[in-house]
């Protein structure tokens, strides 16, 4: 069981560098994509047995990670027009480095905090703290707010992952809650990244600094 | 009694706004009681307490009128009364149409508010009646609110009103937290909250204007209309000298703070005075000698702590007594002295010395009234700035002579009372002369007119004031002991330790034959011929009013011995040549610790602020690396915390 | 039920703004379910109902002592929007009003969740309801405040969900059963697992201490302030907040009940005194008196995070210090909304000598500016001495003294910034605009009003709340 | 009734002696320089003769142009009265009445300068400026030799204070006070009052445009004030009260006359200084009476 979890969020993993890695907005865009339908999974897998309500939300994770917000995302770029992150804040190298450096020490810090036996084995730990660390750094070092955005859900991702941890416990209704606010969340952005889209005729956030002091 | 004065001056602001004379027959009524109150604690009635059954701010109201709050309150009736009087004169709807209205209404709101500090006995309405007559006074400040350097002068008066005032909050903050009541009352019993006096004598330190923390008080009360300086110089900074006084009282004082509160005050009394000489501003001039005048006020109280802490009755109490009767006197010479500023303002529109002269012969009235008051300040028998500075003197000269441990504070404080002393009479020979006497400078000061009936009125009654206790000392003496009772209890009042009827009988024959020898000389003079002519300038054909010695030029020589002190700056050409051309000089003392103590740390904050505006740019990718810093920062210190 | 009315009532309001057909007739909702709302709370407020631990949402102590200076907000704010909306009759308002009730019925959920991962959910969906309250303007600058409040705010509440996960697993890692009821996780008290509480907390702080705008979390607050209208400045600084601030009182209490409550009164103290003094360079440097009120809002949040931290005493002056805060700053972000609307600017550069143009606005202005620099005899004054107090007593004299070093510094940020408007001769500009905009009673009134409430709280302040602060400190503290 | 008649006597006394000294003054100075001087009853004639002219007026002056020097005059005398004499006391002796002396004597500045600056002169405002701040440093000096003395006597009243020497610090104390008299007075080397360069003087400068009667009472005011410093001084430094009466009062009288004499001396054999090394002397007179105080402090008794 534990190496189809590790497999999964293994593979998670990897996309993470790819988004890091990634000049191009549909390939960002893709491997938050993948990542969601990967994380979807997830539940099922902790779970080994099938359980409708479980497999509900799990669906509609998939449903809305990997293909209602990509979709979405993908409207605005043609709207925008814009294909490449051309001069990110972080290179793309430096990127890579810094997401690499991040995974290591993801590892490093999951091996010292107090676990539980049944999660000390997997990859659980270490790869929420990654992804989060990737999405963060996509947050800090991308100048199209797309990539941003694409940044802040892989940051939901590796939280998501997280969450895992706790699936026993929490109230499905909570775990939906939360599903529905992430969900009209990313809605929102994508309405303002239309807004914003119109205003300025860009989405370059460097242009978003005349509120200053 | 005092619920007439409450009911009057509510009844004051609520109309007087729009009704200038209900305005002022409440104003009057109001003060009248205040001082009516007060004379009657004088006069033997018990101390007054009360507690209000409603509670406000969680607490219930505590009102107390003991001896010392009385002999407060007494000033600020009469000062009070006495300045709304004036401003029917001074400020009136037809000159100041938008502010005279706002000016009455903050003058009852600050009488009532000064009232009730000096009557509250709880913490928490102390500050909110001490805030309430800061902010009074702010307003009243800056009532004309057009011109840029009063609403400069109002600004850094707020500004270093509420430094103080945040002082005060964690006083009774820590009052409060330490005895577990905000009630006040006398707590010498507790040694432990001695060092908490230092947080409330920084805080009313800055109302008082002691040395350096005056710094704000030349120009608020330079650029305030003139009763409002009156009420602002006579009362305003004298509630300072009462949180002084009434805490050092109540408080166990740390053995330290006789010592400070004497040298601090010596200290300002001779910068103060010093200052004042410079000045060129008339009511500048004033203000600075304000400073000094609650210096020697603080050197008698700091005596008085140092007597309390030696156990000697004696002088202990002749130095208490001598700093309040001074701040009666202070009180009453320099409104005085304002009110005649102001008048010599109203006639002349300007303060600058340099541009008056010759006053007396257009305003008479005014002239008389400020060489009175001038000699007052200047601590000249048979006034009675003398008689406090006399019981001043004698307290320290006790403690000299009995060669106590004290007198290493005396000495010293004896010699800079002396040059003190010495340089207001310099400060006020020049002011007195160079606006009153001589010719004209110019054409605004040819054309002056003497003030209206209700200025002069309550001008005359403040000179008569200075006389009444200049020749009767010791009719004031038992409201001055049951105050100094109020203040420490053993030394409960009897006999006044100084002849003053003796004291005051020299002072009365002074002035019998000072007048009689004056009338006599002037009598003589007309009977043996008086002839006027030029003045005689050696021969000078066309003599000018400009040729006139100035003020600059007649404090010129005592100033330069403080020069290095203030840093007195200069810019001047010389003349050259056969034809010279274009010659000047100019003189400018700067507000030393404003300038040079308090501008660099403001210019640094605010260089740090600038430095902080930065991190404000706008860019959402470093607003998110704050966030992580934050989370770090955050995580960083609890793990610190649990590695220890 | 009538605990669950207040949320599902502000609900309701929403959905029929959201159908309701009239422009001009749809803003009456606003006053309308606020007064209800107010009712409500304030008999909620004097009849306490009981209260079942392990429910998710309750009108709890900490709700009964919070919540009831939520709704006075927003009926002033209501009623003042009325006059607004018809002031700004050129946008329509179905948004507005319907995402104004959504805000004020997750604002009552938000304050009486008992449940971490509720809470994480009402206070996210505060964020977005408030969104389109942020871009009413519509401008290209409202849209970029509106951009960096959401990813910012969007960062922090994720760290705030990830602190909620890691609760979560201190209590199965402790050997509970993750169960995230408030209630449940402070039952497990030292059961919890100590380094995940740790973890927990910081993530936990941050995270809602962005909602609250911290410093240096605070950096969206004054883009947002500065661009929404008055009214949204207001509920945004004097009810969003401050469910925040109750979430890190709930969340506290937790680790308070693990055994850790002096790490976190120490993170409180120290982001609480760098909050404050933050604020108070940026109050120097500011020329933006919209702005001035976001950094006057952050300075407040510290003083209420110091406040927390000053243990029980403390934390009882902070929740009264929600109160005049609340009510204070409303005034001020409705009068500004006034002046600058009359002024047309809102840099002191440009604007001078607002006593001539809107002479009450200005008044408001400035009395509100000394009620909120705790000048008495407004609530301030009160909360901010029993703050001092609080903090003296539990022995953190140089906290103190740096907080009033603090306090002085805002003060002198704020005066010279709120003098240069209201003082000068006013421009020509605004000399005009104001004929557009005069100073109607129901533009007047609700700023006014909320002065005297602030005025009243201070000066009397009801029985009836100090029972509820020092019930709810109680059952946030309940060794003490 | 007798202490009025006392005072009386005084008030005589101290009048019709004060302007025997300048008079004495110039004799020593005629005498030093091999001439025949002016009488010694000289100011005496002058005074009589000034009282019967007529009076000239600046057009600029007050009222308070002629009252000034008379209110000066009566401060000098009340402050003559003050000072005990020898072994008589005092003419009314109260604790503090040292002090009263002091400020009289400042009453009777403030008027002189007053009157001074009514004509609105520049030379007389120059006279009133140095007047006034040069008596900031006499003032200290006076004040700091009047500390001496209480601490000396352990007392605050003068004819307790005078009574005894000034012990150990005598001799400091009656260099500085002798100083503090030249200066009061405007003599040589602070001032000359033979001189009629008007930029170069206090004194004469301020009463430039003063005649007749008023200028009367302004020389016999500066007379009775250098006689006043005179026996101030003596009493300060001499032991009257262990003299005999008869003693004391021959002592007295010794040394005013000696002090006058010195006065006299000093004035023929120095030059008047810079006014810029005014302020340096006089506070060399400070120290010395600052230097008389600490000795009278380590001195006394414990």
């Amino acid at each position: 069981m534990n190496s189809t979890l590790n497999l999964l969020i293994g593979l998670a993993m990897g996309l993470n560098l790819l988004a890091l890695g990634s000049s191009r907005l549909p390939s960002v865009i893709r491997a938050m994509a993948v990542q969601g339908v990967v994380l979807g999974m997830l539940p099922v897998v902790i779970t080994r047995e099938f359980h409708w309500p479980v497999a509900l939300v799990a669906l509609v994770t998939m449903g809305v990670k990997g293909f209602g917000i990509p979709a979405l995302l993908r409207r605005a770029m043609r709207a925008a027009n814009i294909e490449r992150e051309i001069e990110p804040f972080i290179g793309f190298v430096p990127s890579l480095l810094l997401g690499a450096i991040g995974t290591i020490a993801a590892v490093a810090v999951a091996q010292r905090l107090p676990l539980l036996p049944e999660h000390a084995g997997t990859l659980l730990v270490p790869g929420a703290l990654a992804t989060i660390f990737t999405g963060f750094v996509l947050l800090v070092g991308r100048v199209k707010a797309i990539s941003q955005v694409c940044g802040y859900l892989i940051m939901e991702n590796g939280i998501y992952l997280f969450g895992m941890l706790l699936l026993h416990s929490t109230p499905l209704l909570v775990e939906s809650g939360i599903l529905l606010d992430l969900t009209v969340g990313v809605f929102v952005i994508g309405i303002i990244v239309d807004r914003i889209q119109r205003a300025f005729d860009s989405l370059d956030t460097r242009k978003l600094t005349v509120l200053r002091e | 009694m005092l619920l007439v004065a409450l009911v009057a001056c509510v009844a004051a602001i609520v109309p007087g706004p729009r009704w200038p004379r209900i305005w002022l027959a409440c104003m009057v009524v109001g003060t009248g009681s205040i001082l009516a109150a007060a004379v009657a604690v004088f006069a033997g009635a018990p101390d007054w307490e009360w507690w209000s059954a409603v509670r406000v701010g969680g607490e219930r109201l505590h009102l107390r009128l003991d001896g010392l709050s009385a002999w407060f309150m007494a000033l600020l009736g009469l000062v009070g009364g006495l300045g709304a009087i004036y401003a029917r004169g001074y400020w009136p709807d037809d000159a100041h149409a938008d502010s005279a209205a706002r000016g009455r209404l903050w003058w009852g709101v600050m009488i009532l508010s000064m009232g009730f500090v000096l009557l509250s006995s709880n913490g928490l309405h102390f500050l909110i009646a001490w805030e309430l007559f800061a902010l009074s006074g702010f307003f009243l400040i800056t009532l004309d609110r057009q011109r840029r350097e009063i609403r400069a002068a109002g600004w850094l008066y707020l500004a270093a009103s509420h430094a103080g005032t945040l002082c005060l909050f964690a006083f009774f903050a820590a009052l409060a937290g330490r005895t577990g009541s905000w009630e006040l009352g006398p707590m010498r019993a507790h040694p432990e909250l001695g060092p908490l006096f230092w947080l409330a004598f920084a805080g009313f330190a800055v109302k008082a204007g002691l040395f350096p923390l005056h710094i704000w008080l030349p120009s608020a009360h330079a650029n305030a209309p003139s009763h409002v300086s009156a009420l602002m110089s006579g009362v305003a900074i004298k509630m300072g000298v009462y949180g002084l006084i009434r805490f050092s009282g109540w408080l166990p004082t740390p053995a330290a703070v006789g010592w400070t509160i004497t040298g601090i005050g010596a200290a300002t009394a001779l910068l103060g005075i010093a200052l004042a000489l410079a000045q060129n501003d008339l009511k500048r001039l004033l203000a600075y000698c304000s400073v000094e005048n609650v210096g020697i006020i603080a050197v008698g109280l700091g005596g008085g702590l140092l007597g309390a802490a030696d156990g000697d009755a004696g002088w202990g109490r002749l130095l208490l007594a001598g700093a309040l009767l001074h701040v009666w006197n202070h009180g009453l010479f320099k409104a005085l002295l304002f009110f005649a500023a102001g008048s010599v303002l109203h006639a002349t529109g300007t303060r600058e010395m340099s541009r008056l002269g010759g006053l007396w012969r257009s305003m008479p009235w005014t002239a008389v009234l400020f060489t009175i008051g001038a000699m007052a300040v200047s601590g000249l028998p048979p006034l009675n700035g003398f008689v406090s500075e006399w019981m001043i003197y004698l307290g320290l000269f006790d403690v000299v002579a009995g060669r106590s441990p004290a007198a290493w504070a005396a000495m010293p404080a004896v010699l800079m009372l002396a040059l003190a002393g010495a340089l207001a009479l310099a400060a006020f020979v020049k002011a007195g002369a160079v606006v009153f006497l001589g010719a004209p400078r110019t054409r605004v000061a040819a054309e002056a007119h003497e003030c209206g009936g209700s200025m002069r009125g309550a001008m005359v009654v403040l000179a008569a004031g200075c006389l009444a206790i200049g020749l009767a000392p010791a009719v004031f003496w038992p409201a001055a002991g049951r105050a100094v009772a109020a203040w420490n209890p053993p030394w409960a009042a009897g006999a006044p330790p100084a002849p003053l009827p003796t004291l005051g009988l020299a002072n009365a024959v002074l002035v019998t034959l000072a007048l009689a020898a004056g009338a006599g000389l002037w009598a003589s003079a007309r009977a043996r011929g008086l002839r006027r002519s030029l003045t005689w300038d050696c021969g000078y054909a066309s003599p000018a009013a400009r040729m006139q010695y100035t003020g600059g030029a007649m404090a010129a020589i005592a100033v330069g011995w403080f020069g290095w002190i203030f840093g007195a700056e200069r810019r001047q050409r010389r003349p050259r040549g056969p034809f010279p051309a274009g010659a000047h000089r100019i003189e400018r003392m700067p507000e030393a610790v404003l300038e040079r103590l308090i501008g660099p740390v403001a210019g640094a904050v605010m260089q740090v602020a600038g430095a902080a505006r930065q991190l404000q740019h706008g860019r959402l990718q470093y607003y998110l690396v704050y966030l992580a810093g934050g989370l770090t920062a955050l995580g960083t210190l609890v793990l610190v915390g649990e590695m220890k | 039920m009538n605990a669950h009315l207040l949320i599902l009532l502000p609900f309701a309001g929403a959905i029929a703004a959201a159908v309701w057909p009239g422009d001009r007739t749809r803003p009456w909702l606003l006053p309308a379910v606020g007064l209800v709302h107010l009712v409500l709370s304030c008999w909620l407020l004097v009849d306490p109902p009981p209260v079942e631990p392990g429910a998710w949402f309750a009108y709890d102590d900490l709700a009964r002592a919070v919540l009831p200076a939520v709704s006075l907000l927003f009926l002033a704010c209501a009623t003042y929007g009325i006059s607004y909306l018809r002031i700004r009759a050129e946008r329509p308002n179905r948004v507005f009003v319907a995402a104004l009730l959504g805000v004020l019925g997750l604002l009552s959920a938000g304050h009486q969740s008992r449940h971490l991962g509720v809470l994480w959910i009402t206070t996210e969906g505060v964020t977005l309801a408030a969104v389109p309250l942020l871009h009413f303007n519509n401008t290209p600058r409202a849209f970029e405040a509106t951009w960096k409040y959401l990813l910012i705010g969007g960062s922090g509440i994720a760290f705030s969900l990830l602190g909620s996960f890691c609760l979560g697993y201190a209590s199965i890692h402790g050997g509970g059963s993750g169960d995230l009821t408030f209630h449940a996780l402070a039952a497990q008290g030292a059961g919890l697992s100590r380094p995940w509480v740790l973890i927990a907390w910081v993530l936990l702080l941050v995270g809602y201490g962005t909602k609250m705008g911290l410093a240096p979390m605070h950096t969206w607050k004054p883009d947002a302030y500065g661009e929404a209208p008055g009214i949204i400045g207001a509920m945004l600084a004097g009810g969003v907040t401050t469910v925040a601030f109750t979430a890190v009182l709930r969340v506290r209490a937790v680790v308070d009940a693990a055994g850790a409550g002096d790490v976190a009164s120490r993170t409180l103290l120290g982001l609480g005194l760098f909050s404050m003094l933050v604020a108070a360079l940026l109050l120097l440097a500011t020329r933006d008196f919209k702005r001035m009120l976001a950094y006057s809002s952050v300075e407040h949040m510290g003083i209420l995070v110091i406040g927390a931290s000053f243990g029980a005493a403390g934390t009882g002056a902070a929740l009264f210090h929600v109160w005049s805060n609340s009510l204070t700053k409303g005034a001020l972000f409705l009068s500004a909304g006034n002046i600058r609307r009359a002024a047309g600017a809102r840099t002191m550069d440009e604007v001078r000598g607002m006593t001539s143009i809107t002479p009450q606005s200005a008044a408001i202005f400035v009395t509100g500016m000394f009620a909120v620099t705790a000048c008495p005899p407004f609530g301030p004054f009160f909360s901010e001495l029993r703050v001092l107090r609080a903090g003296l007593e539990a022995g953190h004299g140089a906290a103190v003294g740096l907080l009033l070093g603090g306090l002085l510094l805002v003060f002198f940020g704020l005066t010279r910034l709120v003098f240069a408007i209201v003082d000068g001769r006013p421009r020509v500009v605004s000399t005009a605009s104001v004929k557009r905009y005069p100073e109607t009673a129901s533009v007047i009134l609700p700023p006014l009003v909320l002065l005297a409430l602030s005025l009243w709280l201070g000066l009397a302040t009801p029985p009836v709340l100090q029972q509820a602060w020092s019930a709810a400190v109680q059952s946030l503290f309940p060794g003490s | 009734m007798s202490t009025l008649l006392d005072i009386l006597l005084r008030l005589t006394l101290w009048i019709l002696l004060a302007p025997l000294l300048p008079g004495i003054i110039n004799q020593v100075k005629a005498w030093v320089a091999g001439r025949r001087g002016p009488p010694v009853l000289q100011l005496y004639y002058d005074l009589s003769r000034l009282w019967r002219k007529s009076v000239v007026m600046s057009t600029l002056a007050s009222p308070g142009f002629v009252a000034g020097p008379a209110v000066a005059w009566v401060a000098l005398v009340g402050a003559a009265i003050l000072l005990p004499i020898g072994p008589f006391g005092g003419g009314l002796s109260f604790k503090g009445d040292v002090i009263l002396l002091v400020y009289l004597l400042a009453v009777a500045r403030f008027c002189t300068t007053w009157a001074a600056m009514e004509t609105g002169s520049a030379f007389e405002g120059m006279g009133a400026a140095r007047e006034v701040s040069y008596a900031v440093l006499t003032e200290a000096a006076l004040i700091t030799a009047i500390l001496a003395l209480s601490v000396e006597s352990g007392s605050v009243a003068l004819d307790r204070m005078l009574a005894l020497s000034a012990g150990t610090g005598a001799v400091l104390l009656a260099a500085g006070l002798f100083a503090v008299l030249l200066a009061e007075n405007c003599r040589v080397p602070f001032d000359d009052p033979n001189t009629h360069l008007e930029l170069t003087m206090i004194h004469e400068v301020m009463v430039l445009d003063h005649s007749g009667p008023p200028l009367a009472v302004i020389l016999h005011g500066a007379a009775l004030k250098l006689l006043l410093f005179a026996v101030l001084l003596s009493e300060a430094v001499l032991p009257m009260g262990r003299m005999s009466p008869l003693a004391a009062t021959a002592a007295l009288v010794g040394a005013v006359g000696a002090v006058t004499i010195g006065v006299g001396l000093v004035e023929s054999l120095l030059a008047r200084f810079a006014f810029r090394r005014v302020p340096l002397l006089l506070t060399i007179a400070f120290l010395l009476c600052l230097f008389a105080l600490l000795l009278a402090w380590k001195g006394g008794p414990a």
